[in-house]
């Protein structure tokens, strides 16, 4: 077994409204970075796992947010980096 | 390493990579040549870096109030229905039928400046388990907000962070938000104040006090973990304000509120199990204050083993572990034989439980790492002999003179003749505007009992299985005090009991929280002294004695003091819901009487 | 009636909801530990408000895998009535025992006041005891109100009747000003298909005493005692 | 200018309490995913800016960590990527 370090990105699903997002970005422009766009905010989450093979690792870890780590009706997630800890 | 032998009897030694005892180091944790050589005197050897760390945290003004206890001990404290007065976790009083209320201030005033969300949010944390420590549920939380002016982009982050981080621990422990006071004067711009009074429910019969007793019975540390949060907030909180504190900030303290809701209900579990004798929070100054002071109120003596403290990092060193700050602990004395009974109780809460020493005959605080012992000392001494200081007040010439002047003697503006615009420009100054913004995010009617909540003068919370209620309030005025001290302090009490009267309570008792400035300059000196007399002085007319306090002082930054701000809060008996009176007109036709000179 | 009130790590209006039935509607009520599997043959399931797992990750998200939950969604699924309230909405969405999902207020802020809804459908077991379009004030206290789904669940909920109360003004209009916390449409309140699941942000048991300022909660409990006894409401 | 899309992950700094990362860690164990060690939860924010070069876009980015997006007592920030939009 080996330790792996899962990163993965959750995100409010396009089209749901990012109130968080919105108030960052208004933030930002008043704070003078006038040449922000759009801003979305989600979760970062990183799950340190042992597993046989990254590829385990990463099913894994998928296996994790379909349960719990992110909410189907509202949020995508995507897993950004899978690396030996 | 050195094995200098203690008075004590046992040989303490220096740990390997302790930083060497000197003069800067002495200094630099806060203490005092004078106090140093005390110290010295006490162990009969040189300190070692362990020792040097317990006793800046005891001997800081945060733990011992060094430069307040003298003029707190005139306060009176006694009435028929106190049933705990000052110097436990929080003050009790009798409202009858076998109940009983426990309350008590504490203010988060240095770790907001620094962390407004969670200097805000761990000061409502620990003054919860004060409360449920003593036996009581929380039933109420307070608090009284100073800031700067709204003008400013870091007050208004400030202000934000306080709100907000008061508001997600309070509502998520379950326990309402139902009154208080903020407001903004320029005094405060560097120093925010954070005030938070939380007011508890029990039975009489369920009292329980911080003392350890019974040689042989085990300490357990319960709760969360240590880490290495928050290390020297006693002494961090005992000092000026300045750039420095800003690189040399502690680990700051991150409020988990969830778990402070399973060890309120652990606790209170535990208290009624009757498989413990003595239970304190690991507030201030963490498990050095909370074993030292049980063990001096117990006069016993402690051992306690730092390897065996469940900890969240690696490598902690004693130094660390006795310090920390970490937040949502308890230690607890059990008796002997039950330890499996608590950690069953803690399980069913999902929280740990450890046995980290015992109760001793031998009267000395003792501290190991293994076998070794890193530090110890003559017993209640550590606490006892922190040095108290009497020093010579002066009234500053400037507050003086102001004084003086003639406020008539103003000219008043030209606009002044219309009043609508007089009455405009009042409720518009953020002091006196609605606070909606403000309590809008406290939780205010969780627990089914909030009568009268935010929004009143006074609020109104029913005893539920009587027909009884308590009214509660927190009110202080910096500026008063500053221009008179004494007038001050008395009317801060007196606003206070107006309140609760007017709720159609009886005042029966106050807590409050002294935040001053630099005491050992004798101007802020002889406003405290002054602001202390003038509260005891209402408090003796009106019969409502002092259960507790905190005392909050070095709200100072380079630009000076705050204005010194005694905040009061009070507990009043409605004997009958019937009496609870509403503070907003009721009807149209209604008369309106104005009472009073 | 006997009530089962789940209390979950975190949960703390479990003895609010617990007065409301055993003291101000004097039914028997009981609380169900979240690492039972136990029922203990309870007529109704409340899942009550609170902080269940401190609300990290997600609100209700972690509260739904519970023991007792298994139990509780069988239940449902056996047409037994199921209230959540606040949290209990919360993690109600979160096991699917009701569509769609609560996320952040809108303002970003928590959010404690009195409020104004309408009752929707009185075609419920929950609300026989109210008016159809009644307005009543009852109290929300939550920092995750917000109701989202998707269109064709917000169509088929609207579609079915399955909507039971909305955020009004005290004159009984749906605006966005009205709204607390931005849920689509207004939305403070809904059934699940077979109606035996009502989810709401609002605390109906904050307000049954007029002590408290506001008995407009009572017509709910009373709605469930009577779809116990059978009895067609009047 | 060009658009840019900037991802920023935001992190709990190590030592300082997460109660979140371990209600996380302990929910995903009773789930039975046992190999699960350390989880640490934070922000992911994504932020489009327009900026004359990635690097300008780098810069403008981190300038928003420190003065906006991060709070400098509790949290680590870190750029994890900045790619044309
Ligand atoms: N920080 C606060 N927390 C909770 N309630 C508050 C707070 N500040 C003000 N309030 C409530 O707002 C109301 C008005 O407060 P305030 O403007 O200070 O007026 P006053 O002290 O003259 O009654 C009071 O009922 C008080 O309880």
């Amino acid at each position: 077994m080996t330790r792996f370090r899962c990163a993965i990105h959750i995100v409010p699903r396009r089209g749901i409204l990012d109130p968080q997002g919105k108030a960052v970005a208004d933030a930002l422009h008043s704070l003078g970075f006038g040449a922000v766009g759009d801003v979305r905010v989600g979760r970062y989450v990183v799950v340190d796992t042992d597993a046989a093979s990254a590829d385990a690792a990463r099913a894994s870890v998928t296996a994790m947010c379909e349960k719990l780590l992110a909410n189907p009706v509202t949020e995508d997630f995507e897993i950004a980096s899978v690396e030996q800890a | 390493m050195s094995t200098p032998t203690s008075a004590t009897g046992s040989t303490v030694v220096s740990r390997p990579g302790d930083p060497v005892i000197t003069p800067a180091l002495v200094a630099e944790h806060g203490i005092t040549e004078f106090e140093y050589e005390r110290l010295v005197n006490m162990l009969g050897r040189t300190p070692t870096f362990t020792e040097i760390g317990v006793v800046s945290a005891l001997w800081s003004e945060h733990c011992s109030y060094k430069h307040s206890r003298p003029m707190l001990k005139t306060l009176p404290t006694k009435a028929p229905w106190v049933l705990q007065g000052p110097g436990e976790n929080a003050g009790v009083i009798s409202v009858g039928d076998g109940w009983a209320v426990a309350f008590k201030i504490e203010s988060h005033n240095h770790p907001s400046a620094v962390e407004p969300y969670q200097g805000a949010a761990t000061g409502v944390g620990g003054i919860l388990r004060d409360v449920f420590t003593m036996g009581a549920r929380p039933i109420a939380l307070l608090n009284s907000l100073r800031f700067g002016p709204l003008t400013s982009s870091r007050v208004r982050w400030l202000f934000a962070g306080v709100v907000k981080g008061i508001g997600d621990y309070g509502n998520c422990v379950g326990v309402p938000t139902v009154g208080g006071e903020v407001v903004f004067d320029p005094s405060y711009e560097g120093n925010p104040l954070v005030n938070a009074m939380c007011v508890g429910l029990m039975r009489e019969d369920e009292l329980i006090r911080a003392v350890a007793s019974g040689v042989g019975n085990p300490i357990m540390a319960v709760g969360a973990r240590t880490g290495r949060d928050g290390i020297h907030g006693a002494s961090f909180a005992s000092e000026d304000l300045s750039e420095s504190s800003e690189a040399k900030r502690p680990m700051v303290q991150v409020g988990d509120p969830f778990t402070e809701k399973l060890l309120l209900e652990a606790s209170l579990e535990l208290i009624r199990s009757g498989f413990i004798v003595a239970i304190q929070d690991m507030g201030a100054a963490g498990l050095t204050s909370s074993s030292a002071e049980m063990a001096e109120r117990g006069d016993v003596g402690v051992t306690i083993d730092v390897t065996k403290v469940p900890v969240r990092e690696q490598g902690m060193t004693p130094y660390e572990i006795l310090l920390s700050e970490s937040q949502e602990r308890m230690l607890v004395v059990a008796k002997l034989g039950h330890e499996d009974d608590v950690r069953a109780i803690l399980a069913k809460w999902d929280l740990e439980a450890a046995v980290i020493g015992e109760v001793i005959a031998e009267p000395v605080y003792r501290v190991t790492e293994g076998s070794t012992v890193v530090a110890e000392f003559p017993g209640s001494r550590l606490v006892t002999e922190c040095p108290q200081y009497v020093l010579e007040p002066k009234e500053s010439e400037t507050l003086k003179s102001a004084r003086g002047k003639d406020p008539l003697a103003v000219k008043p503006l030209d606009e002044e003749r219309d009043h609508s615009w007089t009455l405009e420009k009042l409720l518009s100054s953020p002091t006196i505007a609605s606070k909606r913004w403000v309590w809008q995010q406290y939780d205010s009617t969780v627990r089914t009992s909030t009568v009268r909540g935010p929004g009143s003068d006074a609020a109104v919370v029913r005893l539920r299985g009587t027909d009884k209620a308590i009214a509660l309030c927190i009110d202080g005025n910096g500026r008063h005090v500053a221009l008179s001290p004494r007038n001050g302090g008395r009317a801060a009490v007196c606003e206070a009991a107006r309140n609760v009267a007017c709720s159609g309570a009886r005042p029966m008792a106050i807590t409050n929280n002294l935040n001053f400035g630099n005491p050992k300059k004798p101007e802020v000196y002889f406003q405290l002294s002054e602001a202390i007399a003038g509260m005891g002085e209402a408090c003796t007319v009106l019969e409502t004695p002092v259960t507790g306090g905190n005392v909050s002082l070095y709200n100072e930054n380079p630009q000076g003091a705050i204005h010194p701000t005694p905040t009061i809060g009070m507990v009043g008996l409605v004997e009958s819901m019937a009496h609870v009176t509403p503070s907003a007109f009721q009807q149209v036709g209604d008369d309106i009487v104005l009472l009073g000179e | 009636m006997k009530a089962g009130i789940v209390r979950f790590p975190g949960s703390n209006c479990d003895e609010d909801a617990y007065h409301a039935v055993a003291d101000v509607l004097g039914q028997e009520a009981v609380y169900l530990w979240h690492k039972d599997h136990d029922l203990q043959g309870v007529d109704l399931v409340i899942l009550p408000g609170g902080f269940s797992y401190g609300d990290y990750l997600r609100a209700g998200a972690i509260a739904r895998f519970s023991p007792i939950m298994q139990e509780v969604v069988q239940h449902a699924k056996r047409g037994g009535l199921v209230l959540g309230i606040c949290n209990g909405f919360q993690i109600a969405c979160e096991a699917g025992l009701l569509p769609g999902a609560l996320l952040r207020n809108d303002t970003l802020r928590f959010v404690s006041a009195p409020v104004s809804l309408r009752v929707e459908s009185i075609a419920t077991a929950f609300t026989s005891q109210y008016h159809l379009g009644q307005v009543v004030s009852i109290p929300v206290a939550h920092g995750d109100g917000r109701y989202t789904a998707d269109g064709d669940t917000l169509a088929r909920l609207e579609g079915e009747g399955h909507v039971v109360f909305r955020y009004v003004t005290g004159e009984g209009e749906a605006t966005t000003s009205a709204n607390p916390n931005g849920s689509l449409r207004n939305i403070a309140g809904i059934v699940s298909a077979e109606g035996n699941v009502l989810g709401m942000m609002p605390h109906p048991e904050r307000a049954l005493e007029t002590a408290l300022g506001s008995t407009d909660g009572l017509p709910l409990f009373r709605s469930i005692l009577e779809s116990m006894l059978g009895g067609v409401p009047a």
